[in-house]
């Protein structure tokens, strides 16, 4: 038995975190990523790889059961922790690490209980059985066809219609883009997937890896309109003065916030690492002399990035006229265009903000406005976001639609929670 | 080991993937089928080169020939399954006779 | 049995003794090791954290996180081929590198070396397939397609490449591909040959730019429900598939065990080395490159390219005083 | 040793055809085919020809991966999970009686048929044999099987396609962009 407590603390003495961020819980997020990466600590990308699960924040009550679910996925030996506030966050971690890395502990809590073969509808956790397990779906050893070049069309089949297999649901079948009748899943997207705007729920259709049709909304909106991204604006609304380099500082971070979660989603470790570091750093309030030119030359590089470019060119496309329409402003509307656009909309308006910052632009804070888009309208920016995303998934493979959902990366913060709605389309 | 062992092997692989090819009724399985039997001649040719005559590349180029007919029956044999199942929905072989009705 | 000895001779001839088999996956999980060990000092730089000894023990601490770790169950998974999926990756990745010659020695100089290397290699395609199917989870199952249509691409570039070292040196014996590289590294003649080949190896080990099977995108693929032993047999198998490959453009494109001064086994691990840090340094420098953009590239760009490289090889071979058989 | 290899292979290759035609879930169907090819080609190499060996292993699992695609889009059922899993078989009574009679007449004249001594030594490589061989005398079998091959790669396209050229790029065949679902990767 010693061999076995020996081996559960050196692996608990690096755990791998998976940070569950519900609505309203930002700045514990970013206080958790942070702590995270002061102690060299991993974070996991879905629940079988983590060992702790940490939510960020108080759990919206219509989160409860996705959270539920997602730790009925965490294998053992395992620790569940919640931190309300950035302040507990260390301490928090501290005890996550002590806990599972007892051995006696771990043994009384076990079995971690199986999951029930069928779940029902409801939004799930991505990475999670419970994501797998497609609520009025599928039974999943479904498959795909390659007909369509190598590009992985095609869809689960399963002929025959509705029925239960084996105590899971059969896959319903529907047409598709190469004409054939393949098996179609019903899949929520969200809302705690890696990377993934917090609370955003996207269910969409997929045939193969295919996403025919899509309906997108949050859950678990308690906001009440402040988003953390939003405060000094909403502070200057208030009446409490506006103060510019804090605007400043702010959208910079949002930005970076944004840039950091699409380019870990289009897989380019090194430059999301570096957005998320210099996003810490200019919410830490370093010094905009020294952190200008650091965000100049990452702005530069990943503007300039011809693979980036490659990769992400015509996903998306997003013309101003429907983003009016949508009520979409800020950055999204500017750039215009498909994903490649609007990341690069991002650099260019992350190097400008750290210009302003640096005192080398002129500075105007009635110019400045939020980081996506003015509060002015009726409804908030993020809103127009979600509204336009099932006309933009529809159609899009699977990566594809997670770099259109990155390049947009709404924020369930700024709506109120009476404007909960879910948009329809496909 | 014997050759005959060897002829032996193919030729009960040769008769499981005759069973398969005239029992299965799903195209892709009847493909199986045959794969099986073309498997039986690979073995049957290599056995008959090592044994019979290995001074000659006969039984090599037959493995070889073996191998690209195999080829060439997966990608035409699933080219057609998929025209079948585009134009007609089936992917079984007594559906698709039911079709020249 | 009439069987002629030297048809086996050709077959398994080795200058190193029996069980050194075994000594090949150990040392290829000790270059893994320090493979793995690299990318998390890098890691870790990158995110702007400190250095410490535990940063490079992380692997270590890794696996025993992991032996302890509980394995996850899923409804309805298809446990056989699941479990048998994840343990033929690491082992295809040592049987691959049985061929790859250590200095000198080598522990099977097999007249088709080559071909089984890359044979091994793609054996990677079933085992990653059947992982994410067996899981019985969408985003695992996407992550197994994913590796097919990655495959698709990669391959026939990568077996083009291969196809240019052998033309050049005549043989599908790897030490007779060593032995052709005594006055010109292939590496030197064949850049695109060499270069295809180092993509290819990111793509089989589905590391790097071409981590697309196991991407963040789908929260980890194919690695998506994978827990405690599960994990490191998939882990493990794809730094040792790197490794692996590092290992195989060594005799390939670099020369092998050739060098001034040192042992031809201490230049073999040096270059070895060399190639995994360029691939650990280059991995996280490079967006995911998605198959349905890299299919195309490979199909319209690379297989053309590799073609006019093993043309040129062929005729630089006639040239230079024909074909000896 | 040799021996043991021998039977080892030759059961499993046996075996797990056979398993083929019993098993529900198409993923195993088509694994169970794989371990039968990946035993054959352990077989062909123990006869010596190692090149051709290897080589089918390479193409089979290629092969019985591609076709396991196809397998599981096409088939109802394809993970044969529980009752669900019907019976997609006919004349099987016949199908096994034609298939004993075959398998006893082949085993017969394998067994009675009065076989050579082995004629001439064994190449110093058989690879170079094989080579030589297919670039030389065999030069016309591999000029056909090149043209069968590309013959059967263009067949299977037009058969499997569903959009031609006028659909991709328009009546004039001038709109540009092609209008394909997904963009590719050359900037098309």
């Amino acid at each position: 038995m010693g061999l076995t407590q020996a081996l559960l603390r050196v692996g608990a003495a690096r755990p791998h975190v998976m940070i569950v961020s519900v609505p309203g819980g930002t700045a514990v997020r970013l206080a958790a990523v942070a702590e995270l990466r002061r102690r060299g600590w991993p974070a996991a990308l879905s629940p079988a790889d983590a060992d702790v699960l940490l939510v960020a924040g108080a759990v919206p009550k219509d989160l409860d059961d996705p959270v539920e679910e997602v730790w009925r996925a965490v294998p053992a030996p395992r620790a569940r922790m919640q931190a309300a506030s950035p302040d507990e966050v260390a301490a928090v971690l501290d005890r996550a690490g002590s806990l599972a890395g007892d051995l006696s502990r771990q043994r009384a809590a076990l079995p971690v209980p199986r999951d029930p073969p069928d779940e029902g509808e409801g939004p799930q956790a991505g990475g999670g059985p419970a994501g797998m397990q497609m609520p009025g779906g599928t039974d999943m050893p479904g498959g795909m066809d390659m007909a369509d070049e190598m590009g992985m069309a095609g869809g689960m089949d399963m002929a025959g219609g509705m029925g239960m297999a084996g105590g899971l649901p059969v896959a319903s079948r529907g047409e598709d883009r190469d004409g054939l009748k393949l098996d179609q899943l019903h899949v929520p997207l969200g809302p705690f997937l890696p990377d993934w705007p917090a609370g955003l729920v996207v269910r969409v259709t997929l045939q193969g890896d295919v996403i025919q049709h899509a309906t997108a909304g949050f859950l678990g909106v308690t906001g009440a309109g402040r988003s953390y991204w939003y405060e000094p604006w909403l502070r200057a609304a208030a009446g409490d003065g506006a103060d510019a380099d804090e605007a400043a500082r702010r959208r910079l971070a949002s930005h970076l916030d944004s840039l950091g979660r699409f380019l870990a989603v289009a897989g380019w470790d090194l430059a999301a690492a570096t957005a998320r570091r210099l996003r810490d750093e200019s919410l830490a309030g370093a010094p905009a002399a020294t952190l200008e030119p650091a965000i100049r030359n990452f702005a530069r590089r990943v503007g300039r990035s011809r693979v980036l470019a490659w990769a992400t060119r015509g996903l998306g496309v997003l013309t101003p006229g429907e983003a009016v329409a949508a009520g979409v402003g800020g950055p999204a509307l500017r750039a215009g265009g498909d994903v490649c656009a609007r990341y690069r909309q991002w650099c260019a308006e992350v190097a400008e903000a750290a210009a302003v910052l640096a005192g080398r632009s002129p500075t105007d804070p009635g110019m400045l406005e939020g980081p996506r888009g003015p509060l002015a309208g009726q409804s908030a920016p993020s809103a127009g976001l979600v509204a336009v995303l099932p006309g933009l998934l529809a159609g899009a493979e699977f990566a594809a639609a997670r770099l259109i959902i990155a390049s947009l990366d709404p924020d369930a913060d700024e709506l109120a929670p009476a404007g909960v709605g879910a948009a329809h389309g496909g | 080991m014997t050759l005959q062992l060897f002829l032996l092997l193919a030729a009960a692989l040769f008769a499981i993937g005759l069973y398969g090819a005239l029992s299965q009724q799903a195209i892709v399985m009847i493909m199986m089928g045959l794969e099986l039997i073309l498997n039986g001649v690979i073995i049957a040719a290599a056995a008959f080169w090592h044994y019979l005559a290995p001074g000659m590349a006969s039984g090599q180029v037959i493995v070889v020939v073996v191998v690209v007919a195999m080829a060439v029956e997966m990608a035409v044999g699933f080219a057609v399954t998929t025209a079948i199942y585009r134009a007609r929905d089936v992917s079984m072989t007594d559906e698709a006779a039911g079709l020249r009705r | 049995m009439n069987w002629p000895r030297q048809e086996w001779e050709r077959l398994m001839v080795a200058n190193a003794p029996p069980w050194a088999v075994l000594l090949v996956p150990v040392i290829l999980a000790g270059f893994a090791f320090a493979a793995a060990a690299a990318d998390g000092i890098l890691t870790a730089r990158a995110a702007g954290g400190r250095l410490t000894g535990a940063v490079a023990a992380a692997p270590l601490a890794e696996v025993a996180r992991l032996l302890t770790g509980q394995r996850r169950v899923t409804p309805a998974e298809d446990r056989v081929l699941w479990r048998s999926g994840l343990i033929a990756v690491p082992v295809a990745a040592a049987l691959a590198a049985v061929v790859i010659p250590f200095g000198s020695v080598t522990v099977s100089r097999m007249s088709v070396g080559v071909v089984w290397f890359n044979a091994m290699e793609v054996l990677t395609w079933a085992a990653v397939w059947v992982a994410g199917w067996g899981a019985n989870g969408t985003l695992s199952l996407v992550g197994g397609y994913r590796f097919v249509a990655q495959g698709l691409a990669y391959q026939l570039p990568l077996m083009l490449a291969l196809i240019c070292a052998a033309a050049g040196a005549q043989s599908l014996n790897v030490a007779q591909v060593v032995t052709a590289q005594a006055h010109v590294w292939f590496a030197v003649w064949m850049p695109a040959a060499f270069a295809v080949y180092l993509a290819a190896v990111y793509a089989f080990s589905f590391l790097g730019p071409f981590s697309y099977p196991a991407g963040r995108d789908l929260a980890g693929g194919v690695m998506a429900e994978l827990s405690g032993p599960d994990r490191l047999m998939l882990q493990a198998g794809r730094w040792l598939l790197l490794t692996a490959g590092a290992g195989m453009a060594v005799p390939l494109f670099l020369g092998g065990g050739a060098g001034p001064l040192l042992p031809a086994w201490v230049w073999s691990a040096v270059k070895t080395l060399a190639v995994l840090a360029v691939l650990v340094w280059a991995r996280r420098r490079l967006p995911t490159i998605r198959a349905d953009r890299y299919a195309e590239l490979a199909w319209v760009v690379l297989i053309p390219l590799t073609i006019v490289q093993a043309l040129v090889v062929s005729l630089v071979v006639l040239t230079r005083g024909g074909v000896q058989l | 040793m040799i021996v043991a290899l021998f039977w080892v292979l030759a059961v499993l290759a046996a075996a797990s055809g056979f398993l083929v035609f019993r098993l529900a879930s198409m993923a195993r169907v088509t694994i169970a085919l794989l371990v039968s090819f990946l035993a054959a080609g352990g077989l062909v190499i123990l006869l010596g020809l190692a090149y051709l060996g290897v080589v089918v292993i390479l193409m089979m699992v290629i092969e019985m991966i591609i076709m396991a695609v196809f397998m599981i889009a096409y088939m109802m059922q394809p993970a044969g999970l529980g009752s669900m899993a019907m019976s997609m078989s006919h004349n099987q009574r016949s199908a096994a009686a034609i298939s004993a009679a075959a398998f006893v007449l082949l085993g017969a004249g394998a067994l009675l048929a009065p076989w050579p001594h082995r004629a001439g030594p064994a190449p110093g490589n058989p690879t170079f044999q094989l080579g030589k061989t297919i670039m030389g005398p065999q030069m016309l079998t591999m000029i056909i099987l090149g043209l069968v091959l590309l013959a059967a790669m263009v067949g299977a396209v037009v058969l499997a396609l569903n959009r031609g050229r006028y659909d991709r790029f328009g009546d004039d065949l001038k709109q540009r962009p092609p209008a394909d679902p997904a963009r590719g990767g050359i900037g098309r």
